[in-house]
């Protein structure tokens, strides 16, 4: 029975290393088919997950009740987003912005994305999640100069700076982690097994901890895309091909963020290193409060939605940060949340941006009256992540402000400011965008619904009612996150 | 048996109300001309004036609504019973409880409220003018009034004329600062309510410097007869409101029989007519103030109610 | 241990800190260049002396790696880019030699506390190692912000990845994934890099980074 | 029980239901009638049973659904107080269906408006059920939401759009802030089901916050000043049904959220509290009603008089707290009732007016008091109803306005009894300003009335009015006999009440039914009592016993002729007087301090031939105080901070150089 599981775990690495390479191939008619296929059956096997027992922690693959909920999230987006992306690639195929070589190109592309980051998920090894890690983002690099335009080239190139700095921080924290753990578990490669080093973590060496930690956080933190350290986020989002935004922010920021986790897991277990908390909350502050004021002042539609994921990360990194059962409840549940509608919110502005044949949100008005479909998708859509009822989001920020007021009253009021202030720009960008005399486009498009819709749906039932078996998952998760 | 008796007081109150109101006018209108050396119309002549206005023909404006044909009626009537629940020659009448001192006050607002409407029906701007200015005053002197109410009865413990009368009658009342800036108070807003003076010139027919005869400008005939008489019962119900608040005395507390009665009726009638010549006296020594000047006046007013209600608490030691 | 392999460890590894100084002063593109090429090499040699101590034979290989690639091939690939691209020869610094200077000495300062707070069970060599590496490191980022020409900040950043080879070989039988996944990062790197330069050698006719930044996505 | 509240839940699903079919069919023809025939029925039902159970006086009854939060799920509880104003929400409801069983067919844009209606009633609905926080916030937010989709539902008009934006925004602040309260009262354990609240009395400063917070929560959604910005504009945006909904039910259902925490939830008060929401009451009825005085938008009017209505609520809900802290359940429970009962009144009445303005809108297309005129003599129907709202909102008798607005001056002549000084002090003073605010109130609705329906036409879209359809003009009247019921016969209500104050309170007013003449007696007859019935009927009797003799005794000959004009014969409408020239005493004498009104006359040099002008600016105090700093201070932020969109790669790398830095130095010096 574990064999066979280990064989999920198999395949949900090779589905998508094979279909890169079958993508890659010269019939590029395809390779829309394959991703979309490649990206279900990947699904399929995480599902599989559920009902096979997990397979006993090995020297580099581990399944634990953190990480299955990441890879089901993130195949699940995997697979929308690729129907998704074969409808808009399509239109961009007919546009010419793409050729046929582009396209073999991204599909490839996009299952070594998947690839690397369930490797990530799955890794037990802090330096094979490394190198997973890195892999996701280089792919992503490529995708986002995929359309050779000065802005797409500079945006990649931004990314691909900051992104390698963030690289090399990371790395150096991982050996600063070994550093610390080899005098204890010993030599080799047991000194980078994940579940070994939890055990041992409160014999390791405070100090080399806290300074692994501090790259750690900067390092993957700068694929969190905190604030200061998101400069690509936005430009990455607004230039590179609408799946990959979708993809850059529903997966690739949980991706580092499960990172982030696993290693305030392990400075957590040793009570004289520097803690964990606070240095999260400061910078998820930081980041909500930061991106709350940069929403008000864009004016390309997909930049601004980047910037809105900047904000959320912040609130989820101030939740795990705030620790407790409720707040790390809280954060699991946002983190999910804020993947389901960001990408559904990507879908809809992708086709909307391919319709108006614009970003610029000042050219794009009254939606829900030339596009009803999407122009509702997209209130739902902002409603959602503005943290309004009866959507998911509303339950996490729920959690989250209420009990860090009864903890922590001076922490609760800079984070309802920022809130707030998201609040107000975003509702503000959604009436000039959703409502008024419509403008530009009227062409019918032909959207595919099912997963914007899909998404909105999942995010409204969660919104109120949570399935008894996915709370106490969630519970016993948060309970391990401490 | 007590209850006929008690009917036939309250009865012979409201219409004896209803006979005294053109007299006690005549009565002013008479003492002021003597005063400035005039003959003067006789005392009765608003009676005169009454019956005459009644047999008139009602010559309406061509878009007069049903409203201006029904204002008067509504003014007259509710005027009367606000006056019927005013104890003027005896307290503890039978339908005295049906309302106490802030219905009284509610009452003459919806008369005002209705005759700023009927002023503002015909669309003239006489009316506009007077309908506003009227509105203005009374925001001032409404408040300044429950105020003065507020200080009578955190005094007498009760807005129930019957009760406050008693009170202030009783001894244990004693001298109160108070009091006094109520009863001033009181006064000024009842100069002000009943468009005396230096608020406004019940004489006038001048078209800018009128307030309540610029509403009713274009009543005539029984419609202003009703009004006029709304407004003459008005001004006696405010005389016998201060009478019997603050010169409660000879009031008959209820079924004392025949010769308590006499006695009431007859030191009311002195207060009456004492009052009656305090207001000519005044009327003729002070002279019409701006329509602008009305709001300080009324504040002060309003200033002196608050004071008196707060001095309470100083006064007595609650 | 004995005290002579120690001290030629130490040595070698200060000797990477001097010439991470060194590059900081450099205000000529080929001067930085060849002081890159020594970085490498001497990276190499404490590689190598590392491996030797250790007795670890994959070792060698990462000091191979660092000696042709980082000594030989990419400084003679970035003399071609210059003489191709015709990138003017002298650095424009941000910030001026001497602040940079104190700065760097700042870093190296707050790296020794930092490292010395550690405890001492941890062997001795590996703490001063990684002292000389996160200062290195620290010095590396130091060139890439000061420096406004893209090919000084490739320098830098690569200076930066010498730092953590030198860590990643300091840190006893650290799996040979690790080297092997670094060396293939900064290929990685190096090949997306190449291609990035070409695509912009197409659009833009210089690499320097200020240029690339004159769209900032939005306009203002 | 149980069966109570399920029924009840049944309500809201019963919307929903509806909500989804009306966006399917939301283009059909038959949809209007559909949506609100159905929204009437079950608003109907719903008010009978919850009728019938404050009548039963059924105790409390309640139910939990596995949703919401998971641990805590779905709670909902009947007891007096929500039903009380489950009845309010459900009779408005019903009333505002039939009215636009009428008033819908106008729509233009119905498939914006028929979805969303029901919802609102369903969220409504569900905050009066809700006992827990997450429930109730849920329902809230959501009550917001769909209010909100209504307003933009004309989204083309600019104006419109900004209401619903600084709607949303305002109403999101108070959700946060309420969310703050709840988690004070919750506590770090999260225990979010209000018995568990009900049963831990935070320490005095924790409940000094809640207050703030409620007051900041529940005010800014009923509209006190200064957090009343989005009423005016967002109240008028709407659909005429809704504004009457809004208006009349919203704000009512923001009171009972205040209710239930401050008087349920929140324990014994402090004696201060009693301060802080009297003197905030006061202030918000007249600074409310003399903005109310000087629009001229019949909407934006009656939203205005709205906030003046919700203060007097405050005002006397501060009092019931200030007798409730210092041990005088018999005032309290006085205080508390009236309180209540002028919440029923103004349901009535304000929706009354809400829809008389709705009419005029359709007949005439019009809002602008300034061009209406001389209705009465076209809708005779609704004008006559408009009038009795307007005599029932100026606190006049016998109608129910007065009957309520006289409880809360008996309320507040128990004040002598309280200990503290400032209390003493303070309430008759803001008895005064309630008195004040009466007083405009009448003279706001004197111009109301007299421009808009009296005089002659302004516009030639009078002449063309004309008496709006049947379902309407029931549902008027309905209201309109509402107010006079509850205005002559007050006792019912106040027994009704009793229930509620008891549980809340801990006594109730004397019952009023057993009294003779069905007059009210709130303390001793000794003391003071009124009878809306008996002055009704003197009034009626003597009115037209005068108006018979006289017409039979007297003449009642008639002819019509011109106005009086000053000898000239035949003055234009436009010389009539305007709602602007209406206030402008008022204007001169308050609006020095409320609006800094500034008035400037320029005056032609003799013999020149331009017109004189006359310019009046006006500030919204609070808007400049409260709002504009925010706005700069936010555009001041946003400015700065957008400078970082635009730095270079170098100076990206930089912060992150820094940042790393920091940290290490925090971590070097880290003891």
């Amino acid at each position: 029975m574990s064999g066979f599981s280990l064989d999920a775990v198999a395949a949900i690495l090779f589905i998508p290393a094979a279909a890169a390479i079958l993508a890659a191939l010269p019939n590029y008619r395809m390779t829309a088919a394959v991703n979309v296929a490649a990206s279900l059956l990947t699904l399929l096997a995480a599902l599989s997950l559920f009902v096979t027992d997990r397979p006993a922690p090995g020297q580099y693959l581990l399944i634990d009740d953190l990480n299955i909920v990441f890879i089901v999230l993130n195949t699940f987006v995997g697979f929308t987003t690729s129907v998704f992306s074969a409808s808009y690639i399509a239109h961009e195929l007919e546009t010419g912005r793409l050729t046929a070589p582009n396209l073999r190109f991204y599909h490839a592309m996009y299952q070594i994305m998947m690839f690397g980051m369930n490797l990530a998920f799955v890794s037990n090894n802090i330096g094979l999640m490394w190198v997973a890690v890195e892999l996701a983002t280089l792919s992503t690099v490529l995708m986002v100069g995929i359309y050779r335009t000065h802005e797409a080239l500079e945006a990649a190139w931004k990314y691909f700076i900051l992104g390698s700095v963030g690289i090399a921080l990371a790395l150096f924290g991982t050996i600063l982690v070994y550093m610390a753990a080899q005098p204890v578990v010993g030599e080799g490669t047991n000194a980078m097994v994940w579940s070994v080093l939890i055990e041992n973590a409160a014999h390791f060496d405070p100090a080399l901890l806290s300074v692994a930690f501090i790259f750690l956080l900067l390092g993957y933190g700068t694929k969190v895309g905190l604030a200061p350290l998101h400069a690509w986020l936005p430009d990455a989002h607004a230039e590179g091909p609408t799946p990959i935004s979708a993809v850059l922010s529903g997966l690739l920021l949980n991706v580092a963020l499960y990172a982030v986790l696993r290693f305030k897991l392990l400075l957590a277990a040793s009570p004289q290193a520097i803690g964990p908390g606070p240095l999260m909350v400061t910078m998820g502050l930081t980041s909500l409060i930061f991106a709350a004021f940069m929403l008000y002042r864009r004016r390309d539609i997909k930049r601004l939605f980047a910037y809105s994921s900047i904000e959320h990360m912040g609130i989820i990194v101030f939740a795990f940060g705030m620790g407790g059962p409720l707040a790390n409840f809280a954060g699991l549940l946002h983190m999910v949340m804020h993947s389901l509608t960001k990408s559904a919110i990507f879908f809809a502005v992708g086709h909307i941006a391919q319709v108006k044949g614009t970003q610029k949100i000042s050219e794009i008005r009254g939606l829900t009256e030339s596009h009803p479909g999407l122009g509702w998708a997209l209130v739902i859509g902002v409603v959602a992540i503005a943290g309004l009822p009866p959507l998911g989001i509303f339950m996490s920020e729920f959690l989250v402000v209420s009990s860090t007021f009864a903890r922590h009253p001076w922490l609760a009021i800079p984070l309802v400011f920022g809130l707030l202030i998201a609040f107000g720009a975003l509702l503000l960008r959604l009436t000039g965008l959703a409502f008024g005399e419509p403008r530009g486009g009227m062409a019918p498009v032909e959207a595919s619904y099912v997963p914007i819709y899909s998404h909105l749906a999942l995010v409204f039932a969660a919104g109120i009612y949570l399935p008894a078996p996915l709370v106490a998952w969630f519970q016993h998760v948060a309970g391990i996150l401490g | 048996m007590a209850v006929i008796l008690e009917l036939a007081i309250q009865g012979a109150q409201m219409f004896s109300v209803l006979l005294l109101a053109p007299l006690l006018i005549g009565f002013v209108r008479k003492v002021k001309a003597r005063l400035v050396r005039r003959q003067g119309p006789s005392v009765i002549q608003p009676y005169r004036d009454l019956v005459r206005l009644m047999r008139k023909e009602v010559v309406l404006a061509d878009n007069a609504s049903w409203l201006f044909r029904v204002t008067p009626f509504l003014i007259f009537a509710a005027t009367w019973v606000a006056a019927a629940l005013v104890p003027t020659f005896a307290t503890g009448l039978e339908f005295s409880w049906a309302a106490d001192l802030i219905v009284v006050v509610a009452l003459l607002g919806s008369a005002r409220f209705f005759q700023a409407l009927a002023g503002m029906d015909v669309g003239t701007s006489f009316g506009g003018i007077g309908a506003s200015r009227e509105v203005m005053i009374a925001s001032l002197a409404e408040p300044a009034m429950l105020l003065i109410v507020f200080s009578v009865a955190l005094v007498a413990g009760a807005t129930q004329l019957s009760t406050v009368a008693a009170f202030m009658g009783s001894p244990e009342v004693g001298l109160r600062v108070s009091l006094g800036m109520s009863l001033i108070a009181l006064v000024m807003v009842a100069i002000a309510e009943n468009a005396r003076i230096p608020v406004d010139n019940p004489a006038t027919h001048l078209e800018l410097t009128m307030v309540h005869e610029a509403m009713i400008l274009e009543y005539s005939g029984r419609h202003l007869a009703m009004i006029e008489l709304a407004s003459f019962i008005k001004l006696l119900l405010y005389m016998s409101l201060i009478s019997c608040v603050f010169l409660p005395w000879g009031l008959d507390s209820g079924g004392t029989g025949p010769k308590a009665l006499a006695i009431g009726a007859a030191t009311y009638l002195g207060k009456l007519a004492m009052l009656a010549i305090l207001l000519a006296v005044f009327e003729t020594a002070v002279a019409k103030m701006r329509v602008f000047r009305v709001p300080d006046f009324l504040g002060a007013a309003l200033m002196l109610a608050l004071l008196g209600t707060l001095l309470l608490f100083v006064s007595r030691s609650l | 241990m004995n005290g002579l392999t120690f001290d030629i460890a130490h040595l070698l590894a200060g000797s990477l800190v001097l010439i991470s100084f060194m590059m900081l002063y450099q205000d000529r593109l080929f001067a930085l260049i060849n002081i890159f090429a020594l970085h490498a090499v001497v990276l190499a040699l404490s590689v190598a002396w590392q491996a030797y101590i250790q007795d670890a034979h994959h070792l060698y290989i990462t000091a191979a790696i660092a000696l042709v690639f980082k000594a030989i091939v990419i400084p003679v690939g970035l003399h071609r880019i210059i003489q191709r691209l015709g990138i003017h020869r002298d650095i424009e610094t941000a910030v001026g030699i001497g602040p940079t200077m104190l700065a760097g000495i700042g870093l190296v300062t707050l790296s020794m506390v930092l490292m010395l707070r550690v405890t001492p069970e941890a062997d001795p060599l590996a703490r001063e190692d990684l002292a000389f590496a996160l200062s290195i490191i620290l010095l590396g980022l130091l060139v890439m912000v000061t420096r406004r020409n893209a090919v000084s900040q490739v320098v830098g950043f690569m200076s930066l990845e010498n730092g953590l080879v030198l860590a990643a070989t300091g840190a006893k039988g650290m799996p040979l994934v690790v080297e092997i996944s670094v060396a293939f990062s900064i290929l990685i790197a190096f090949i997306v890099i190449g291609v990035f330069l070409f695509r912009i050698r197409e659009r833009f006719d210089s690499v320097d980074v200020g240029a690339l930044d004159d769209y900032r996505g939005e306009r203002r | 029980m149980i069966s109570t509240v399920a029924l009840l839940l049944c309500g809201p699903a019963a919307f929903l239901a509806t909500a989804i079919l009306g966006a399917a069919v939301s283009r059909r023809t038959f949809a209007t009638r559909l949506v609100y025939g159905a929204a009437f029925v079950i608003s109907a039902v719903l008010t009978a049973i919850v009728a019938g159970h404050l009548a039963g006086n059924s105790g409390e009854a309640s139910a939990t659904l596995p949703l919401g939060l998971p641990w805590t799920g779905a709670r909902f509880r009947l007891d007096g107080l929500s039903a009380f104003f489950l009845l309010v929400v459900n009779l408005g409801g019903a009333v505002t269906s039939l009215y636009a069983l009428g008033y819908g067919r106008h729509e233009s844009a119905p498939h914006r408006v028929l979805p969303f209606y029901p919802a609102f009633l369903a969220g409504m609905n569900l905050v009066a059920l809700a006992n827990d926080a997450f429930s109730f916030l849920l329902s809230w937010e959501f009550m917001s939401l769909a209010s909100w989709a209504l307003v933009m539902a004309h989204h083309r008009d600019e104006a419109n759009r900004r209401a619903g934006y600084i709607y949303l925004v305002m109403a999101s602040f108070g959700t946060l802030a309420l969310l703050l309260a709840f988690g004070l009262l919750a506590g770090p354990a999260g225990t979010y089901a209000f018995d568990a609240m009900r049963t831990a009395h935070p320490g005095p400063l924790a409940a000094g916050a809640v207050l703030v917070l409620m007051l900041l929560g529940a005010g800014s959604k009923a509209g006190l000043v200064p957090l009343h910005a989005w009423l005016p504009l967002a109240h008028p945006a709407a659909p005429s049904h809704v504004s009457a909904l809004m208006s009349g039910i919203m704000t009512k259902v923001a009171i009972y959220g205040f209710i239930r925490v401050v008087f349920d939830l929140l324990g014994e008060p402090a004696w201060w509290s009693g301060i802080a929401v009297l003197l905030i009451g006061g202030v918000t009825a007249v600074l409310g009603i003399l903005h109310a005085l000087m629009e001229k938008d019949l909407k934006r009017l009656l939203a205005y008089s709205t906030i003046e209505n919700i203060g007097v609520i405050f005002a006397s809900l501060g009092l019931a707290l200030a007798f409730k802290a210092n041990a005088m359940p018999s005032a309290a429970a006085l205080a508390f009732t009236a309180a209540l009962f002028h919440v029923l009144n103004h349901s009535f009445f304000k929706s009354l007016l809400f829809f008389g303005a709705g009419a005029v809108l359709t007949s005439t297309g019009e809002r602008d008091m300034e061009k209406l005129g001389g209705l009465i003599h076209r809708l005779p129907v609704t004008s006559f109803v408009f009038l009795i709202g307007c005599v029932s909102i100026s606190a006049l008798p016998p109608f129910n306005g007065f009957a309520s607005e006289w409880l809360v001056f008996q309320a507040i002549l128990r004040s002598p009894e309280l200990p503290q000084w400032g209390l003493k002090v303070i309430v008759p003073a803001v008895g005064g300003m309630l008195a004040l605010s009466a007083a405009l109130a009448a003279a706001c609705f004197v111009k109301a009335f007299g421009i808009a329906f009296l005089g002659r036409a302004r516009s030639a879209a009078v002449e063309r009015a004309h008496e709006v359809d049947r379902w309407s003009l029931a549902a008027m009247a309905v209201l309109a006999a509402f107010c006079l019921l509850a205005g002559i016969l007050p006792g019912f209500a106040i027994d009704a009440l009793s229930p509620v104050s008891l549980s809340l309170i801990g006594d109730r007013m004397p019952v009023q039914m057993a009294e003779p003449w069905l007059s009210i007696v709130p303390i001793a007859e000794s003391r003071s009592s009124y009878n809306g019935l008996l002055v009704f009927a003197f009034i009626a009797i003597s009115a037209s016993l005068t108006a018979f003799f006289i017409h039979r005794f007297a003449s009642h000959a008639l002819r019509r002729s011109i106005a009086w004009g000053c000898g000239f014969t035949d003055a234009v409408p436009a010389a009539q007087y305007t709602a602007v020239s209406f206030a402008q005493p008022i204007r001169r004498v308050f609006g020095g301090f409320a609006f800094r009104a500034r008035e400037t006359v320029d005056m032609p040099a003799p013999g020149s031939l331009e017109p004189a002008r006359l310019k009046v600016d006006m500030h919204d105090v609070a808007w400049e105080i409260f709002y504009q700093p925010i706005t700069g201070a936010i555009d001041f932020a946003t400015e700065r901070l957008n400078h970082l969109q635009f730095l270079t790669i170098r100076r990206y790398l930089t912060l992150v150089f820094l940042y790393l830095v920091i940290l290490l130095l925090v971590l070097a010096l880290w003891p």
